[in-house]
């Protein structure tokens, strides 16, 4: 985990790089109430850790300081009881704006929205709050988006009427909503769903390989294996790995990093596709809709950032084996259009 | 008539081992009796059945009445207290010593539940003087763990002895206890048979039997043997004691001079306001140190083991300078000790007799560290022949021994080796008279063969029974120092109180 | 003149020397060392960090301090009588799940929630009991056992998932229940300024406090700890009272658990895995609190408040949690240091590995 | 003498009824009933599970298997000497981490990184018993303290983040270096069918089991754990082997780190989280083997594969994972009851002294 805000954004963050390059340079004069000094915000998150969140951090810490942000940062380690104290602290701080960053839908609306009775701008990232917390700004990274595209491909891999595997763990909002389209997606091709594993424990990875594996053992024939969350997907590439099956099994993943980078790319890799968007774009999107919120700009409640797909042919003919080669390759995944305005300065991720 | 308590026919078996093979014992008010029986008889298994300790066969009646004692609290209820043979049975160290003496009380409710530690204190001290124990108001409030063996001894007396049961039974109350301390004891227990209490009294020291029984009964592989009214024939109570075996008492006329130093102590602080001390021992003697509790026998031999060594002085051992940091130092010197409290000094679990014989020696039974069974074992059945253990073999646990055959064991795996010096802190305690005569033969043989032996003693008895030369200590300090054919008993008392 | 001997003897290893000793830099430390160290880091965080200053920053510090507090004090009391008790985070968790299950599935109220709670935790204390007692199990492995079979029993009600308000039921319907607003209160709720939890805390760190050291009940646990055999020597039923320290430490878990579920307002299936070391982390701890060298209430809270203050403060500095680990490890070790290697009296009631 | 006394007596307790005692009916399910209950379930599972029967089943069960195993083993030579480590799984995650920095950041051989990684366990064990031996801490305090710090304090070379290849520094170059395929045969090469670390865990278990039972060093230890004073004074250096024996479950964690960061193929910053848990519920499980009733390696191997049989026979059946944490609890309760409800053994491995 990665919550190294307070060190003062992306010069010790590793995987968005120290190159990035501001594209729209930064407009001569700032709305209220970036006009006087910087603006203090919190962000309190569920988890810094794992590959992603730490690219989402470092994403936000860039783009803050780029519009003169003072961040504090909360993380909670996944402990949704340190969350909600973290918020209460947050809130006591006196911020002008709060960025949560996942959480259980009903420990955080209440606290949401006494933040905003306390005249503090709310904007969360991917829980579902449209209901119990209207006044808030909710983003979130289009899952069925991402969904959709992944599973289009792996329809167009393996055809109608195949054996398929499942690795997801449900009630955790981004993969229930991958869940939703996965459902239709089985009945659209007709799959028949092998097997459906997962859990979510302190070592993802590992602890699901582990399920794959024996899965895989109970369940000969499949051909493909859906695992919405890379962490998963790690873990069921390493199980089919364990059993010798790469040539006849294929994997499908959401989400990448450097290290799923690696893994796809290895020779004989069963995953070849993955749906994603750049978490460190995300980070800065969620960011900048908070400064878009603070000046008063942000009229919908709800933004959403749309995701591209990642084949592993596509890896390897641009020969990529790092985020930074994937931007580079795919500069859609900056989402410098997203929640913009002239007068803040938007990051490219090089 | 009948009696107040009635044994009929009690059995008591651990696993296949019978223990108690139908004993009959009558207590009735204002009598003491004693019980005597060799190590392993079944004297403690007796008293852990008449305070509700252990399930038993056979019938227990009061006033003719039968009753069945299933828990200690039963027995507690029916007028039983027992001062079990086990210090560490009693006193709960992390406890004041004024809640120790003051436990029973609580846990019956007879003070207020919401009693706070001050309240305990008034209480506490009344229970005290019976002994006189003059403890300060600190002590009361301290830890009972600070307290020395004698005083925990004392203060487990001192708690048994307030409730004024209708039965009061000690298992060796004077093991640990200066002569003083145990008249002391003697007096209040007149005092509670003047008072209708019936004793039952467990002792392997035939003048305190002497002194206060008013009958003796002696038990052998937990039968009855022998009922004698005083004044009481000793010769064959011991023949019913020991089998047909005779313990001699016979006098000594074999004096050892010991002629080259072998351990020498210079300018030794023993205890805090001492004055230095000057000693040396000799190979080809048993020294025997004699001293009350306290005197600084034990901090004398930790020291010279290395175990708490001396903090001002110095040692030379066969004139090359000694001074120990650790026991295994000492050991490598070929300085041996038997430490004073077995069960917290010496026994290891349930390890076998082999294992606990071999554990100073393990390279000996080993090579390049991989241990042989065979010579392992071999060690521990040479302890067990060499001094009549009560044993199967030598992997029975030390742990299931009676008192005193395990003491045979923790002294017997020191004394295959021929040392330089042998420490023996209190090595006699709860060993009976045919166990001791073993020992004493075995320490004296080790001795003649070169060995300095130096044993510590609040006994004079056993200073008698084995030793050549005599230390009287008195707090800290060596009041006497002569050979034994030199001086006599009263010589030696007196010098105790001379300082 | 035995008498005499005594006083002596005492005289030169006795206790009045320690009774002046007391005042030696070393007993200082070893008595105040502790609660100084947590002083200190307050004043720090205090000083340099205007956040920290803040009323509101120092109560969600005691709400966070109090769930760690109460499950440490049902941890204290399994040490008193020499046990230790593995499974209070899995019970304070199966508190959240049945807290959950009464109002959202069953559409119970609130107090019935507390309720059913409350009877859990007492179960899961006469279960651990009834193994280490009856079945004459170790503590450690019984209480082991437990954790494990709770995390997963839990979990079978709710075919593993977290219970919120609209969850689909197996049937299909939607659960008609939900967290009810009293419930709520119980995290949320204040009396003044100072929230519920805090004020929880407190009473039941002097209750415990006076239960443990000034009653008959508390004085025989610690002999039981101390001393068993001595204990059923003199009388003492030492299951019953076994088995009554167990059941305190169930029901201490699960109250710890009834404030994590309305902290998190559902039936999170993850809640209280952290609780388990944490926990043991204070109790600890607090034996080292006024050089006490054995388990106790107060020390215990404290042991939790400075942890509070340790997390809330490098929080608000902003340090990676790893950092925070960091500290919380070398805080302990620090407040080890204090009671064991500077002090000189015998420990007790250490947990020891039982075979 | 009273030899001849002894004689008569011992008449009377003969070995001939001890013997047959022997092979009553309790004494039999405390011996075996352990063993037995491992049997059936691999019965159970090989006969419903045709997936189970597979040899590669087999050996990938003795993958997951190995890393318990072999972490449980440094636990219990913890045990033996009256210790308990919980440090353990910290270390097995921080050579995770130094494994991968050493190959991917400073682009070293595997060699080095194993070299670099026994090291660590080493050191971390030495910490151990430097706060154990010297500062006089107990063990479950020191190595409680120890796991918070090992924890965060690995994470702080590498900013919290997990180690692979193409990682971009802080000087924002990309690392040189990847785990090499050499490093990646520990957890995923083969001799014949079966896979190394299967290999390892044998190797490891049979030489821990004869270090602890057949030379002088193991017999001490066990003295150490059962009465360290007693140990002292028949001239057992006590410090000296209670390092030795941390410094042996530091070693031993820190292979199992290396089978795990071979297996996960990058520095991942949460593995061995689990492990410390499983740990000792196999070390503990291994004391009731052949009611042995005290720490012993072969117990303990044999705990990790009855382990590794029941997660994967109730993965293959599809079991939740919560069902498996329930089975897991039934289990060990069982083995609990086998080796203390039943088991007649009345004196213990315990320390004899409080510490
Ligand atoms: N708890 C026990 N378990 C197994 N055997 C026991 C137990 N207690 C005593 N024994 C056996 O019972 C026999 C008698 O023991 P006991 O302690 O009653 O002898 P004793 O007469 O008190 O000897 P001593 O004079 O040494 O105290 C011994 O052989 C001992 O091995
Ligand atoms: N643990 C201790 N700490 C400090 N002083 C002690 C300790 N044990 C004993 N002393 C002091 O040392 C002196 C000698 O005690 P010690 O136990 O050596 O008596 P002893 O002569 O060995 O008698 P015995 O061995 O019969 O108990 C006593 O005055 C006592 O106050
Ligand atoms: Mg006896
Ligand atoms: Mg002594």
């Amino acid at each position: 985990g990665g919550s190294d805000a307070s060190s003062g954004g992306g010069d010790t963050d590793s995987e968005s790089g120290s190159d990035t390059t501001v594209a729209a340079a930064a407009g001569n004069d700032m709305p209220a109430p970036f006009d006087e000094g910087p603006v203090k915000i919190a962000i309190v998150q569920n988890s810094g850790a794992g590959d992603y969140f730490q690219q989402w951090t470092a994403g936000a810490n860039l783009q803050a300081d780029l519009i003169g942000f003072e961040v504090q940062i909360f993380d909670a380690q996944a402990d949704n009881a340190k969350q909600a104290t973290d918020m209460e602290t947050a809130i006591g701080l006196g911020v002008a704006g709060i960025i949560v960053d996942h959480g259980q839908t009903d420990t955080m609306c209440p606290l949401i929205n006494d933040a905003i009775e306390k005249g503090i701008k709310v904007v969360i990232y991917d829980i579902a709050i449209a209901e119990c917390a209207p006044d808030a700004v909710e983003t979130s990274q289009s899952d069925a988006d991402l969904a959709t595209l992944v599973l289009t491909q792996m329809a167009a891999d393996v055809g109608k009427d195949v054996s398929v595997g499942y690795v997801n763990v449900l009630g955790i909002a981004p993969l229930d909503r991958r869940h939703v389209i996965w459902d239709e997606m089985v009945t659209a091709n007709n799959w028949s769903q092998d097997f459906f594993v997962g859990e979510f424990t302190n070592s993802v990875a590992t602890d699901n390989a582990r399920l794959v594996d024996a899965a895989l053992r109970a369940n000969t024939g499949v051909s493909a294996i859906f695992a919405p969350y890379d962490e998963f997907t790690k873990g069921t590439v390493s199980a089919i790995e364990q059993s010798n099956l790469q040539d006849s099994i294929r994997a499908y993943g959401i989400d990448i990093s450097n290290a799923d980078i690696e893994i796809m790319t290895k020779d004989g890799s069963p995953w070849v596709a993955t749906a994603t968007t750049d978490p460190n774009a995300i980070g800065a999107g969620v960011v900048r809709t908070m400064a878009l919120e603070l000046a008063g700009e942000q009229d919908s409640r709800t933004v959403q950032f749309p995701g591209v797909l990642v084949t592993q042919d596509f890896l390897r003919e641009n020969s990529i084996t790092n985020m930074d080669d994937l931007r580079v390759s795919l500069p859609a995944l900056n989402l410098t259009d997203t929640s913009s305005a002239d007068w803040i300065p938007s990051l490219e991720f090089k | 008539m009948t009696s107040m308590f009635e044994l009929r026919d009690i059995t008591k078996s651990f696993g296949t081992n019978q223990v108690l093979r139908g004993v009959d014992l009558d207590f009735e008010p204002g009598r003491v009796t004693a019980l005597l029986g060799a190590n392993g008889a079944g004297k403690s298994t007796v008293i852990k059945v008449l305070s509700g300790v252990h399930e038993y066969g056979g019938t227990i009646s009061l006033d003719g009445a039968p009753i069945t004692v299933d828990s200690p609290g039963t027995a507690r209820r029916l007028g039983i207290e027992a001062v079990h043979q086990k210090i560490s049975d009693g006193v709960i160290p992390g406890l004041s010593v004024a809640a120790n003496l003051l436990f029973d009380e609580i846990v019956t409710n007879e003070t207020s539940r919401f009693a706070s530690s001050r309240s305990l204190l008034p209480k506490a001290k009344e229970m005290a003087s019976i002994l006189d124990l003059g403890w300060t108001d600190a002590q009361f409030k301290g830890d009972v763990d600070d307290l020395l063996l004698a005083d925990q001894q004392l203060l487990l007396l001192a708690r048994a002895l307030v409730r004024k049961p209708r039965l009061l039974i000690l298992d060796e109350p004077t093991s640990a206890l200066s002569k003083a301390e145990a008249d002391r004891l003697f007096e209040v227990i007149e005092q509670l048979t003047e008072a209708g209490v019936g004793v039952f009294y467990v002792s392997h020291r035939l003048r305190e039997i002497d002194r206060i029984a008013d009958e003796l009964v002696v038990l052998r592989d937990g039968q009855i043997r022998g009922r004698y009214e005083p004044p009481f024939e000793w010769s064959s109570a011991l023949d019913d004691m020991l089998g047909q075996t005779r313990a001699e008492t016979e006098e000594r006329n074999d004096e050892m001079q010991g002629t080259s130093d072998v351990l020498a102590l210079q300018g030794v602080q023993l205890l805090p306001k001492a004055d230095p001390l000057h000693v040396t021992f000799r190979a080809g003697e048993v020294t025997g140190v004699f001293g009350l509790l306290g005197a600084g026998k034990t901090e004398l031999a930790s020291g010279m083991f290395g175990a708490a060594p001396f903090k001002v002085g110095a040692m030379t051992l066969n004139d090359s300078p000694y001074s120990p940091r650790s026991p295994s130092a000492a050991i490598k010197a070929e300085v041996f000790m038997v430490p004073e409290d077995r069960a917290a000094g010496t026994l290891v679990g349930d390890w076998s007799i082999a294992r606990t014989s071999s554990l100073p020696f393990l390279s000996a039974v080993s090579s390049l560290g991989v241990l042989n069974a065979k010579s392992e074992h071999d060690v521990g059945e040479d302890v067990i022949k060499s001094f009549g253990v009560v044993a199967n073999s030598a992997k029975d646990p030390v742990i299931a021994l009676s008192g005193g055959n395990q003491q045979k064991v923790v002294v017997g795996r020191w004394l295959k080796e021929q040392p330089a010096v042998m420490i023996l802190d209190e090595p006699f305690q709860g060993v009976d008279i045919g166990a001791r005569h073993d020992l004493v033969v075995r320490v004296r043989e080790v001795a003649k063969a070169g060995s300095a032996v130096i044993l510590m003693s609040s006994d004079l008895e056993e200073i008698m029974q084995a030793a050549d030369r005599v230390l009287v200590l008195v707090d800290g300090e060596i009041q006497h120092d002569t050979y034994l054919s030199q001086t006599s008993r009263e010589e030696i008392l007196d010098s105790l109180v001379t300082s | 003149m035995s008498t005499t001997a005594n006083t002596d003897t005492t005289g030169t290893k006795g206790l009045a020397p320690a009774a002046t000793r007391a005042f030696s830099a070393r007993e200082f430390a070893v008595r105040y060392g502790f609660i100084i160290v947590t002083i200190l880091f307050y004043a720090f965080f205090y000083w340099t960090e205007p956040a920290f200053r803040l009323e509101t920053t120092f109560f969600s510090m005691m709400k966070f301090t109090s769930v760690v507090a109460i499950t440490g004090l049902g941890i204290t009391t399994a040490m008193t009588v020499g046990g230790l008790d593995l499974s209070v985070g899995s019970t304070a968790g199966m508190s959240v799940t049945i807290s959950a299950m009464t109002m959202v599935i069953y559409a119970q109220s609130a107090p019935l929630a507390v309720g059913a709670v409350l009877v859990g935790g007492l179960l899961i204390g006469a279960m651990n009991a009834f193994l280490i007692v009856v079945l004459k199990i170790p503590d450690l492995l019984a209480t082991l056992a437990m954790m494990f079979s709770i995390q997963g029993l839990k979990l079978i009600p709710v075919d593993g998932q977290s219970v919120s308000s609209g969850l689909i039921l197996r049937d299909g319907t939607v659960a008609p229940g939900k967290f009810t607003e009293g419930f709520l209160k119980l995290d949320r709720g204040f009396v003044g300024p100072v929230p519920y939890p805090a004020i929880l805390m407190a009473i039941l760190t002097i209750v415990m406090w006076f239960f443990l050291t000034h009653t008959k009940w508390g004085r025989v646990m610690y002999a039981i700890g101390s001393n068993p055999e001595a204990a059923r020597l003199a009388g003492v039923k030492v299951g019953l009272y076994k088995a009554g320290a167990y059941m305190i430490s169930g029901v201490m878990a699960s109250i710890s658990g009834l404030i994590l579920s309305s902290r998190i307002g559902q039936g999170d299936i993850s809640a209280g895995a952290s609780l388990l070391l944490d926990g043991i982390a204070v109790a600890l701890i607090g034996t080292s609190v006024l050089g006490a060298n054995r388990p106790n209430a107060l020390g215990t809270a404290l042991g939790a408040v400075l942890m509070g203050i340790l997390i809330t403060g490098t929080t608000i500095r902003g340090y990676p949690f790893y950092l925070q680990d960091v500290v919380k490890g070398a805080v302990l070790l620090l407040a080890l240091v204090f009671s064991f290697t500077l002090s000189r009296k015998k420990h007790r009631h250490q947990p020891a590995v039982p075979m």
